[in-house]
């Protein structure tokens, strides 16, 4: 049983707190996945959690015992270190090897494990180089290599797929969740790729500056962003968010444009509440491209700014209310700059935040 | 001694080392065997190493040992542990040395160690130079006096100066420092009549005499009839300078004769002896002293010891030094060893013999003989080599040093 | 001009460099084959008339009428001391350079500078007192005595020196280690030590190099052949009226030859770019 | 007494790190200088143990400061220590990033570097004794055989030259002392930031200007004081080259020290200047270590 | 002009040759964008051209002339490094200002040049730190910034914006597209992002194994990937493939499940042809929520192993003639492991690739 507490942590540096009192409670074979801003306060959490950095305050607790003073190696946890922290005197298999090693298995077990690992993140072929030998990613492999070799009662991966392609990132995602169903551990991940957040997480913790923002699980946080920093944060691209006044069941906007209040959010405004409007790309698309089924809509005349194809979609960039909005066309034609589109928006999936402190009027 | 046993006793022994003095050393297996004793060596240095060791030995009061060697001039400093011997040497023994020598072992009466062997300086010169026709005409012709292995220190000065053609050749060179410089300054200074301290301890080298035997190597060295670096040499450049024949004439010991005359020396067999120069006053320089054997007070079995040295220094092993050129302290030896020469044909070392053996017991005599003649040595040489170097003269020089002497004798409770 | 050319060419410059460098001590190993005549004499022989051995069959003891220097105790004497202290001083220089490097505690600094002033002291202000208490404790020519001193004069760079390179290895690659299950005993011995081996190799080799050449210290804590090392020996030579620079030369070779073994042999753990591929950033 | 073990309980590891480095100066140091201290105020003299409670106070430093000789073997140290210390870095760093240039063969040409390592110090002094000898030193042949010079130059004698010499032959022994540290430290540096100085538009020379030196430098203070120290080991050099002579032109600190200790046997006014000279090492060791700080400081997390 | 010209260049460490006689011509002021696997050469390419890796064997050329021994400074490049390479003794703005400082710029210049970057990367609050306080992301930044201060006649970008959120990231691309745009500089940029190398690349190059396999526009690779590698590459999730046999204008494949041959490629394969499906998950949709013009469809009913919801949409993983393959549904459903689904598959976005070689039939 791992779970891992974190109560009040504080750490500070010097005079500098970078992290202020974060209180986080994941559950045994949990999978909590951590993103916010770069500088966060991500990776000294999970330090933190390894023991490597001391806690300035409050109480840090694995299975149930306060482990704010026990060294590293008494945490039974793994590590991914976002600078990889490769042993460069030691081949790859000595790398993959060594806690093995330090645990006293016997030599054909190590063997097996390091080359199962090696199998996994394709690195077969490069056991006897050193980590100065390899590629960027060559080398992050191996140090996810290293902790996967292991069975600790916590995984810590800080940005364990960074400077991997798209492909190998997909199967090692698929790799990381068959870990996790195999062998029941508690894992905390931080990423910054929504769709390893999104597919990998039971939970998923947004950070900002220090402090939680908010827990929920992936589907929680992408349709009911607690707040306009969430919903900026969780999806891509950022959700378009335009300033408006309710005024009569609708919210108005500068220029004269008015959008209908979401149907979340009816009974939730009042007349003259200034608030934000919040809209995906996804749910905003000319009509004509537009998908079926996405109940009550709402009809805007945009003219595109920018077009950009991605291949299966494209986004369009536009202006509402004197502010930049993105939208989405599927299955794209050309669109030229400067033409202009009739746009639906999926109102079930917009959101309103009070315009002051940006936190969402859903509750 | 004779025909006494210790057996089963080790006989613990501090030796001075080196190329000259060991193959003495190889005669000990013959006192073990006829006294049945142990030898252990537990020292084997050079003087001025074993003078240290001695000092932290004292300081340290860790005399362990029973013998040691010791050398005349720096016995004094060794009172605390040095154990006097008339009681424990037969007179018999004793008289069988020379009683200069003797007398120069002696420390406020008592005899402190037994001579192993001496030294003083004579002159040796490159003969071919002095029987040079032309050189001799053209000195004549310079200097009005004939050419001859100088007889004077104001003679020496002439030759010097005369036989110099630098690079290639000077005209002599002296031991410009440490003690060396300063035992040089010093019997020059009683060849000039003067004397470092009065009867009262007061240091008066500093008088007209000391100036006179100062400038002579101020002279010498702003002629540059001496290598420059001259005061920086010490013994073995002297020996090394001379046997590569850059050099005319050399105030120095006994001990390189054989070199100097032999085949690694490039004036071999072209090689002459004469008694060292007198100085104004009509006296000869000879700082002489001898390298002896000792007892420590703390020595377990002193009647061993007394057999040991005696021992070393009998009859047959002064032979054994003897044949290397060393002078030997038993009168008995220097006639012995002069007709092994002359019997061998050696007539170079018949020479040497017989100038050193006349100089030793005529004209040799010791630097005071206190335990402050280390400090006074080194108190003195820089300066001298001040004046020489022409750094300040003769007369500032001396009064100087003059004042460190003074101070020296002050802490030492002479004054 | 081409990579390879260049390379060539500051390759023979730096031989020459190293070979003028090394003129002076030639000269002395050239001269412990000559005979004291031929060396220093007026004017000069340039070129050797003939080599001999005889300087080295004069110091085994082989030659006509001289005593053997007992070349083989110093040269034991010498290797059990200074390869004694030498480890000694690196493995407590090394204990106490990690304490520097990676830990934090009140009054480092001060201890740091403490350390080194330990060492501003003159040998002279050391050698009588040291004399006085190593004849108390009985360690007056014994090896121990002489290891203990030495030890003690290199510690201090040890410390200094080994604690600059401790902190050149990334302190992320101790604490993977540990988050590895490395006790931090272990985490240093597997991964810091590794990576810092040229700085402890160069602490090895000036420490050793000191203890194999000290010749001050030695010549007074060291009496007979029970302790005396090779520099001390090298006295051997200077009698009273006499240098035998020649035996002294060939002397030196024998001092000198296993030192430059020893030293090729450690240097082999200088290594570049020791820490390349650890971590990023 | 409570504060003292708490400190210790907090800093248990690394107090345990250093108490062995700790124990072993203090007993080989620190006592001896004890001793040594109290002898300063007295009128030591090794062959009177006696003489060892023959209190005079401060009567030996008095009349150390009043000793010309002393301070002028106290200025010339001074000078010997920075024109030594000195060159020995720069050429120690010239050899080191010679060294460190090339690709084939550098072990065997490390060693070769490190040959006059080898050489203890007293045999340097007797080398350079006979190389610097007037007459039949090796220098003054070789330069009249080349007729570069028709008069004997008197290498050890000269006011200027002697000091020369000597400085030479120091800095021939140790400059190789400088060039292994510093190799050691470029062996020891990230090739990292060095690509991206390249890429920046550095030159070679701005590269080792910016980047190379300011990760050197810690190195090199630390060789620095090590050395700053250590050169009273060229007390041997000079000991025998010129023995601190002629007239005191060579004379250092230590020349003078250790004939007062051992060949005057006056141990007590010895350590007094003893003292003295420490004074001169802390002032060397603390301004080189100020700079190990900053330099360190400069170096950041590093 | 800063054409760069590579000519058959080669990489060996030693034995191990890992750029294989690579050709290609960049125009002045063209944006490439190097995609590959791991490991497959893209960073050895861009340090050859920096001049940081000597070149094995062939030629490159920049501004037409010749650079192979010419070192880094006198190339006039800026790179950012995988590994970041920030000097460790600088502070943030000394690091950033360091190659203006070199050229001999004055400092007001320098003050202002740096000013700008940092606030272009969000760096104003560190500028003081040393890299060793900053956290991963911030390293990154520094270590793009210090390539932006300059106006070099070529930018070097590898892998840039790999550590930054997705936010940010998006913040960035767009700052260097402005970059791109307003200098006219020359730009290789190495990425493993799909948005990345879409949106920024004038051209992308694709290489495998130490070889160019395709370049092309963003949409020839997308749309005509040259082979099955390139086919899966680009795109996430990855080209759906499978094996069948060409037989009457349909591909049969195991399992007696047969497709229409796409219409781009009838005519082009032979009756009795061994060849290789492929669709995009894109492309094939559950009937109900699929868009709108989409064109020819082809309907398949498939059994839904697992289904991972990534908030606008939800990616079906199911299985055709014993190969697994993906497929999207848009404005998604819950959808149970087991569910059987009807979908459609919009043929104009399938291809036909040998089954052999890999190679694209469409040619
Ligand atoms: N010093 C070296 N010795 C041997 N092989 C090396 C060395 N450096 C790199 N390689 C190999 O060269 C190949 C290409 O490396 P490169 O760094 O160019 O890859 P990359 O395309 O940038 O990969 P990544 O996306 O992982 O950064 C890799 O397979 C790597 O293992
Ligand atoms: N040694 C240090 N001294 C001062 N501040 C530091 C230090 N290390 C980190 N910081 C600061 O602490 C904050 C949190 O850093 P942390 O590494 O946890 O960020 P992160 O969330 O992991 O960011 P990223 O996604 O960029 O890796 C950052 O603003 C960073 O600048
Ligand atoms: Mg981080
Ligand atoms: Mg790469």
């Amino acid at each position: 049983m791992a779970e891992v507490t974190l109560r009040k942590i504080v750490k500070s540096y010097g005079a500098l707190e970078v992290v202020h009192g974060i209180d986080l409670d994941i559950a045994h074979n949990e999978f909590v996945v951590l993103v916010g801003p770069s500088g966060c306060g991500k990776s000294t959490t999970l330090r933190m959690i390894a023991g490597l950095e001391e806690v300035s305050g409050g109480e840090i607790a694995i299975g149930g015992r306060v482990v704010n003073t026990l060294p590293p190696r008494a945490r039974n946890i793994s590590m991914v270190f976002q600078n990889y922290a490769l042993y460069p005197h030691m081949t790859v298999r000595e790398n993959l090897g060594f806690s093995l090693k330090i645990a006293g298995r016997p030599p054909a077990e190590i063997d097996k494990a390091t080359d199962e690992a090696a199998a996994i993140l394709g690195l077969a072929d490069y056991m006897d180089r050193t980590p100065g030998e390899l590629s960027g990613g060559q080398r992050q492999r191996v140090a996810m290599g290293r902790a996967i070799v292991r069975h600790p009662d916590v995984f810590l991966f800080d940005e364990p797929l960074s400077n991997l392609d798209a492909k190998l990132r997909t199967q090692m995602r698929v790799e990381i969740k068959k870990l996790h169903q195999k062998v029941k551990t508690t894992i905390v991940y931080v990423t910054h790729d929504q769709v390893e957040a999104m597919t990998l997480a039971d939970r998923i913790v947004i950070m900002k500056d220090g402090h939680i923002v908010q827990t929920g699980t992936p589907l929680e946080v992408f349709e009911r962003p607690a707040n306009t920093f969430v919903a900026t944060f969780i999806g891509s691209p950022p959700m378009n968010l335009v300033d408006g006044v309710v005024a009569g069941g609708a919210v108005r906007f500068a220029g004269d444009v008015s959008l209908p209040v979401p149907p979340a959010f009816r009974g939730r405004v009042q007349e003259g509440q200034r608030v934000t409007y919040g809209f995906r790309a996804d749910n905003l698309m000319p009509a004509g491209h537009a998908m079926t089924g996405i109940g009550e809509t709402a009809e805007i005349d945009l003219t595109i700014a920018l077009a950009e194809p991605l291949g299966a979609e494209t986004i369009l960039l536009s202006e509402l209310a004197g502010v930049e909005i993105q939208g989405k066309m599927y299955n794209p034609r050309p669109v030229a700059a400067g033409e202009r589109l009739s746009c639906l928006l999926a109102l079930d999936h917009a959101h309103l935040f009070d315009a002051e402190t940006g936190a969402s009027l859903r509750t | 001694a004779d025909g006494e046993k210790f057996d089963g006793y080790t006989l613990r022994v501090k030796l001075i080392g080196g190329a000259q003095y060991e193959p003495l050393y190889t005669l000990i297996p013959q006192w073990e065997k006829a006294t049945g004793a142990k030898v252990e060596v537990i020292s084997r240095k050079s003087h001025f190493e074993l003078d240290r060791e001695m000092k932290q030995d004292i300081a340290s009061g860790n005399i362990d040992y029973c013998a040691f060697s010791s050398h005349t001039n720096f016995a004094p400093q060794y009172a605390v542990m040095n154990q006097p011997l008339d009681d424990l040497i037969a007179a018999d023994t004793i008289a069988g040395f020379a009683p200069l020598v003797i007398s120069h072992a002696t420390v406020n009466g008592e005899l402190m160690s037994l001579p192993r062997h001496s030294d003083v300086s004579n002159l040796f010169y490159v003969k071919s130079l002095y029987e040079d026709a032309d050189n001799k005409a053209r000195f004549k012709a310079e200097y009005g006096y004939d050419l001859a292995p100088p007889e004077t220190w104001a003679q020496a000065s002439d030759q010097a100066v005369f036989f110099t053609a630098p690079p290639n050749r000077y005209g002599t060179h002296f031991a410009g420092k440490d003690e060396g410089i300063a035992g040089r300054f010093y019997e020059m200074l009683v060849a000039e009549g003067g004397a470092l301290f009065d009867d009262d301890w007061n240091p008066t080298f500093n008088s007209e005499a000391g100036v006179r035997a100062l400038n002579w190597f101020v002279d010498l060295y702003s002629k540059k009839a001496v290598p420059a670096g001259t005061t920086n040499y010490v013994w073995d450049d002297l020996g090394l300078g001379f046997a590569t024949g850059n050099v005319a004439f050399d105030l120095d010991w006994a001990g390189w004769a054989a070199f100097f005359n032999g085949a690694d020396s490039k004036i071999g067999g072209n090689v002459g002896v004469a008694l060292a120069p007198k100085g104004s006053s009509g006296k000869r320089t000879g700082w002489s002293g001898s390298h002896s054997f000792s007892i420590t007070k703390q020595c377990d079995n002193k009647p061993a010891a007394a057999s040991f040295i005696t021992f070393l220094t009998g009859h047959d092993a002064q032979m054994l030094e003897a044949r290397t050129g060393l002078l030997p302290t038993r009168v008995k030896v220097w006639d012995d060893a002069r007709a092994e020469f002359t019997a061998k044909g050696d007539s170079f070392m018949v020479e040497v013999f017989d100038v050193w053996g006349q100089s030793m017991a005529e004209h040799a005599f010791t630097p005071p003989l206190i335990p402050e003649w280390g400090e006074i040595a080194n108190a003195l040489w820089p300066k001298l080599q001040a004046a020489i170097l022409g750094d300040m003269s003769s007369q500032a020089a001396l009064d100087e040093a003059a004042d460190e002497v003074r101070e020296v004798m002050e802490d030492a409770g002479y004054l | 001009m081409s990579r390879a050319m260049k390379d060539r060419l500051i390759w023979a410059v730096t031989f020459l460099v190293m070979l003028i460098i090394c003129l002076p001590g030639l000269w002395v190993v050239l001269s412990a084959f000559r005979t004291n005549g031929e060396i220093l004499t007026k004017p000069a022989v340039w070129i050797p008339q003939n080599l001999t051995l005889d300087n080295f069959r004069a110091i085994f003891g082989l030659g006509e009428n001289v005593l053997a220097i007992p070349v083989g105790s110093y040269f034991l004497n010498s290797l059990v001391i200074s390869v004694t202290s030498t480890v000694l001083a690196v493995v407590i220089g090394m204990s106490g350079g990690y304490a520097f490097a990676r830990h934090r505690f009140p009054g480092k600094s001060g201890a740091f500078l403490w350390l080194m002033l330990s060492r501003t002291v003159p040998g002279i202000a050391l050698s009588l007192p040291l004399f006085i208490l190593w004849s108390w404790i009985g360690l007056i020519d014994t090896k121990l005595g002489v290891i203990v001193v030495y030890t003690a004069i290199n510690v201090p760079f040890t410390v200094w020196l080994t604690e600059g390179f401790f902190r050149q290895v990334p302190r992320d690659l101790s604490e993977a280690a540990q988050i590895d299950g490395c006790t931090p005993w272990q985490a240093f011995w597997k991964v810091e030590f590794p990576l810092a081996r040229s700085g402890i190799a160069s602490a090895g080799i000036f420490a050793f190099l000191t203890s194999w050449n000290e010749y001050a210290l030695a010549s007074q804590l060291t009496r007979s052949t029970d302790s005396k090392t090779l520099p001390v020996g090298l006295m051997d030579f200077t009698a009273q009226f006499t240098i035998d620079w020649a035996g002294m030369c060939a002397m030196a070779v024998i001092i000198i030859i296993p030192a430059l073994i020893l030293t090729f042999l450690v240097q082999k753990h200088l290594i570049a770019g020791l820490t390349f591929g650890g971590v990023k950033g | 007494m409570t504060r003292f073990r708490r400190y210790a309980r907090d800093h248990a590891v690394p107090l345990a790190l250093l108490s062995p480095a700790v124990l072993v100066i203090l007993l080989v140091v620190l006592l001896p200088l004890l001793f040594s201290f109290y002898t300063s105020f007295s009128n030591y003299r090794l062959i009177r143990p006696d003489s060892l409670w023959d209190w005079v106070g401060f009567r030996n430093y008095a009349r150390v400061l009043g000793d010309g000789d002393f301070w002028s073997a106290f200025g010339r140290t001074v000078l010997f220590l920075t024109v030594a210390l000195n060159l020995e870095m720069l050429l120690g760093l010239g050899l080191a990033l010679m060294v460190n240039r090339i690709t084939w063969g550098q072990r065997t040409m490390r060693t070769i570097m490190m040959f006059p390592m080898m050489f203890s110090p007293i045999l340097v002094g007797f080398q350079f004794k006979y190389l610097f000898n007037d007459t039949i030193g090796l220098v003054n042949n070789a330069l009249q055989s080349l007729g570069l010079a028709s008069e004997p130059i008197p290498f050890l004698v000269d006011r200027w030259l002697a000091f020369a010499a000597i400085s030479f032959a120091e800095i021939w022994m140790s400059t190789s002392i400088f060039a292994i540290l510093i190799l050691a430290g470029l062996f020891a540096m990230p090739k990292d930031p060095i690509e991206a100085a390249r890429v920046d538009g550095c030159s070679n020379w701005q590269v080792f200007r910016h980047i190379t030196l300011p990760f050197l430098m810690p190195f090199i203070y630390i060789a620095m004081t090590i050395r700053s120290l250590d050169v009273a080991r060229a007390y041997d050099i000079v000991d025998v080259m010129t023995g601190g002579g002629p007239a005191g032109r060579t004379e250092l600190l230590w020349t003078l020290i250790a004939r007062t200790a051992y060949d005057d046997a006056r141990m007590g006014r010895a350590n007094a200047m003893a003292y003295f000279s420490i004074l001169l090492s802390i002032f060397f060791t603390w301004f080189f270590f100020r700079k190990l700080m900053a330099a360190r400081r400069h170096l950041g997390a590093f």
